[in-house]
């Protein structure tokens, strides 16, 4: 049976705008790694949205990072402070890999 | 006018989409489309300006109309400001991103008002799809300085946000469009005009059909909006619109491209200015500035600021040219 | 006409479409831009019918056409039910849902019956796009009755299922457009000709071609089809616009505009009944009701059956009259 | 190093035309913030579907909520008995958030 | 309140052409369940990537799949060796279910 | 010739989209919209091409023509394999790879010059359309042979890589295309020319100010591109595209067919064989193929290439001829 090594999934749910700011912040963290999912419509403390592609001003984007314990820490730490300025929603959970090495 | 302009297919959709909205149906266009139309509908206006100047050439009123057009932009968000702060009671971070939307312009509302000046032979110079181009931008800046927002922000960009706001999709389509339909020139158009030139109103019907969706779903969620939000929203296009018609008149242009100058004045931005403000003003709210410009300004200009900077324009020329 | 009618481009691309699927290619239309087209077809079909109806006024025959839909589109779904009960072997819940597709219409189907029509010399009456859209809703409600299935379903919504019926946004498309191709008249409608006149042909070939990748696909997939809901979804069609014909040839509705009459009770939704019915009637299979509606009856249709309804009011046209 | 707490990820897929109806009874759960994700395709009990925008009737929408466990449980009690009928999944799995009043 | 029990929630990150094959594979290991959800760009060892319909070659689908134990570790030994060759990611994690007999 | 096909719109907003992309602008048309234009150009060019075979019938020079082309996209991979092993110094996988994308051809390259030549009164044969539809695939098979590769992956398809080339969607929708044309001939599609026939150029316009951006996107991440490799990808298409036009001319062909053969052969593909090459070899890099056809070579036939074939074509035709 192929063995599993434990590292951090991380998702960040950003305004599609913030993006690439969030993608740098994530290779100061040493996260290099990472997937893109679109999402269509939500709500929370700041209401409803549904996605809209004509600004892209409010239309979110799903960023998901498989990393090791440091880098995801190292990258919340970096976000921590931006979380509710810039109306981001950040995950950190656990998850199984099976290449270690490619997730550090 | 009024009641034709209101009477057009072009207002008809945007009126059946908000009213499909407000009855909350599920009607929606896909989003892919939605941004698809609004890119072809920069080019057709690019290259339609760009093919027409290429006929006139540079003229002196194409300057003045261009250096009115980037001062108008500069400076009109300074009055929205102290009017958003006083009557409106916006924090300066907001008040600054809201200014920013109102010194920019709207492409769709130009767009509109072209077509039903047109209609009602007052067709604007060609050249003002370039001053279109050149008002987009500089209210952006104005509106940073004013919230006295730099690169200081940790998510602004590297190049910092001049990148952004000049690099900026909408700007750089509508200018390679116009520099394109200047290359050509008409007659180079023309194997391209069953697509650029003859469907713009229809499909200008399909864009505002899902402008009237988008706009009254705004509306039904106006957490950020307030009554006197709502009227300075109206005010601010009424006001900007007058001024920008009396300043093309002071500058001798003529009645038909006065009114689009004051469309492009009274107009308010809801693609390029949103953009950047959401990256680099993220403390303003963008269901506040997108709910004034898109929910209440835009509909406001379509259905009745367009006819009121048209008939403006059209009874000041006589007074002034007297 | 038959042979005529299937080697018209709108048919073929249908068929390449299916014959792509049925090889199992991996041709694939965007979704956004399949449904963008077929809102696009409702938006021409509506102002179409309503420019005419501009022209024609509000006739005697318009009423009665109109009545007769809606007697149609309620009472259809009744034998349709009898028969999915008996021959059909479904439960009632199912039953009750394909039934009521049976009753409403197909947009799509109507369209090209349409274009066909045209093309013979059979145009239909511009008021049965009305008739049309009169017809999409009432079926649904007979359905919900005879499931027995009212508000009581914890998933349906607040405002009862009759709020999403009415909005539903193929309908408010469908309404809308008809009105104001009535309010601006086919004068009204030249600017936008190009785009929702013209084309209306070439866009129905590239979402025929789609359609065809669906419904081949849904056949393949046919875990839900058994041979004899298959021999329904085409006894239905068959039997329901036989009728629909003689009731126009009996209202005194000429040839073309009674087979039209005969194309929207032969035909089948697969739009507006499915969304609701998927809400209202969750327990019922949606690869039952879409498969019948879409894998079968829809290309039966397409490829014989607007062809027979042409062919049965051409001539039972003269016998009636005589 | 910024501390993280535990909260539920929720996550329910169900046919587009169900959404409101799921997005009203996770409110009555406690559940008013959330974010839908669009599918492309799949397979189950029920047989394969792929996105199709016509109708929408079978196009599928992923609906993710973080909560407290108590909104959690509440929501899946309500859930629960309709997951057969109306052809839902439901997931519930642990999640580290940064600003827990945030997730309550 | 509800009781869930525990399963595997795998997670494969593949390039649109390679999906059947590898819902094939999951088919071949007992899982004949799954989703698809759609992604828009990414960056990772072989570069970074944006959505590309054009010919499809580029663009990335992600699927997911709730099963068993057993079926989890059947599906990963299968794709394990492939996954360096076809630039695939492979997430497994722990996931609770309402229905556990739906999920073997 | 040259400048005046740089200036044309359809190079004009390629070369827009490319700078768009070169200053890193956020410009980007939805995918959806881009590939249902891509599909939309392949059902112009199939019914068009169909049309005009309709009419002039199959002829002697139409076999020799498809005879040339499946032997071109059989045999161009060969040299270019070997190019690729040598002075590319690719691993065997790559090289061929890369190779079966130059045997191949690009449908866009070939619209555009089509249209290219048009204007310069070389309008080539319609039967090319057909050649260009048999050289999509041979190519494939023989890059497939070169790289050892065969159904042995274990990830390879059931029924085999063969059903993957010849039902890949492009080449389904050309073919039917075609024959739809020539069933209905250019009477019959005279009803959806407004759709597929007179918006053509301008289609192509957005089409290529979308390749533009994903061209230029694609050079500025040229992680795969090394200085070796990008000046293989201009000098393939120079030798193939010299190749097929004298092919063409020592054919028989008149100057512009044997353009249009020296464009095909010039051509590499980026839509057919990208897609089947992630399948069939999973250990080739996409960045490189991807990256030559689409950065390298599709630019540069599209600004200097087409010319050039056109130009050959013009002079070698009275030298052979006399
Ligand atoms: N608890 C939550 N669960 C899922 N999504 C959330 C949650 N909270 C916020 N979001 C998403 O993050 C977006 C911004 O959150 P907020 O800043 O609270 O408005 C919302 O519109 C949702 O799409
Ligand atoms: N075990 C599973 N893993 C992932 N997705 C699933 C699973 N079971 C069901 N689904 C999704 O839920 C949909 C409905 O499930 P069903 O009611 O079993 O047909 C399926 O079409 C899948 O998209
Ligand atoms: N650590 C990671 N976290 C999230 N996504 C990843 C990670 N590693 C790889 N990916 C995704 O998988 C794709 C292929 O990975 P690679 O083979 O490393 O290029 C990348 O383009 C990303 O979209
Ligand atoms: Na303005
Ligand atoms: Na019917
Ligand atoms: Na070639």
């Amino acid at each position: 049976m192929t063995s599993t090594i434990h590292r951090r999934r991380i998702e960040v749910l950003a305004d599609e705008p913030l993006i690439p700011a969030i993608v740098r912040i994530a290779g100061e963290a040493g996260i290099t790694h990472y997937t893109l999912m679109p999402t269509s419509g939500g709500a929370g403390a700041h209401g409803r949205w549904r996605d809209d592609q004509l600004s892209g001003a409010t239309s979110k984007v799903m960023l998901l990072a498989v990393t090791s314990a440091e880098h995801a820490a190292a990258f919340i730490d970096r976000l921590a402070p931006l979380l509710e300025s810039h109306h981001l929603m950040l995950l950190s959970s656990d998850v199984e890999v099976v290449r270690g090495r490619k997730f550090d | 006018m009024a009641l034709d302009a209101l009477l057009q297919p072009v207002v008809l959709f945007f009126l059946l989409g908000a009213l499909a909205a407000l009855v909350r149906s599920d009607l929606a266009i896909p989003e892919a489309v939605a941004k698809g139309i609004s890119l072809y509908l920069m080019m057709c206006i690019g290259l339609r300006g760009g093919g027409e100047v290429a006929e006139t050439g540079f003229t002196h009123d194409m300057l003045l109309a261009g250096g009115a057009g980037l001062a108008l932009s500069f400076l009109l968000p300074l009055p929205a400001f102290w009017l958003l702060r006083t009557a409106g009671r916006l924090d300066r971070t907001n008040a600054a991103a809201v200014a920013a939307h109102y010194g920019s312009v709207s492409v769709v509302t130009f767009a509109t008002g072209f077509e039903i000046l047109r209609q009602t032979g007052m067709a604007p110079a060609g050249y003002m799809v370039a001053v279109l181009a050149l008002m987009e931008t500089p209210a952006i800046i104005t509106g940073l300085l004013l919230a006295r927002a730099g690169g200081g922000d940790s998510l602004a960009p590297r190049g910092g946000l001049l990148h952004e706001t000049f690099l900026n999709g909408s700007v750089i389509l509508l200018l390679g469009s116009f520099l394109i339909g200047m290359i050509d020139g008409k007659e180079g158009l023309v194997s391209i005009a069953p697509v650029f030139d003859v469907p713009f109103r229809g499909m200008l019907c399909i864009f505002l059909l899902d402008m009237g969706l988008i706009a009254a779903r705004r509306l039904l969620d106006r957490r950020a909006l307030s009554l006197r939000t709502v009227l300075i929203a109206i005010a601010l296009p009424l006001a900007n619109g007058t001024l920008g018609v009396v300043v093309g008149m002071e500058l001798g242009l003529n009645a038909g491209t006065s009114a689009a100058m004051g469309i492009l004045a009274g107009s308010a931005s809801y693609i390029a200015v949103p953009a950047v403000m959401r990256l680099a003003l993220p403390a303003a709210d963008p269901g506040l500035y997108l709910g004034m410009s898109l929910a209440v300004t835009f509909p406001f200009n379509l259905t009745l600021g367009i006819s009121y900077y048209g008939w403006l324009a059209a009874h000041l020329y006589p007074l002034l040219r007297s």
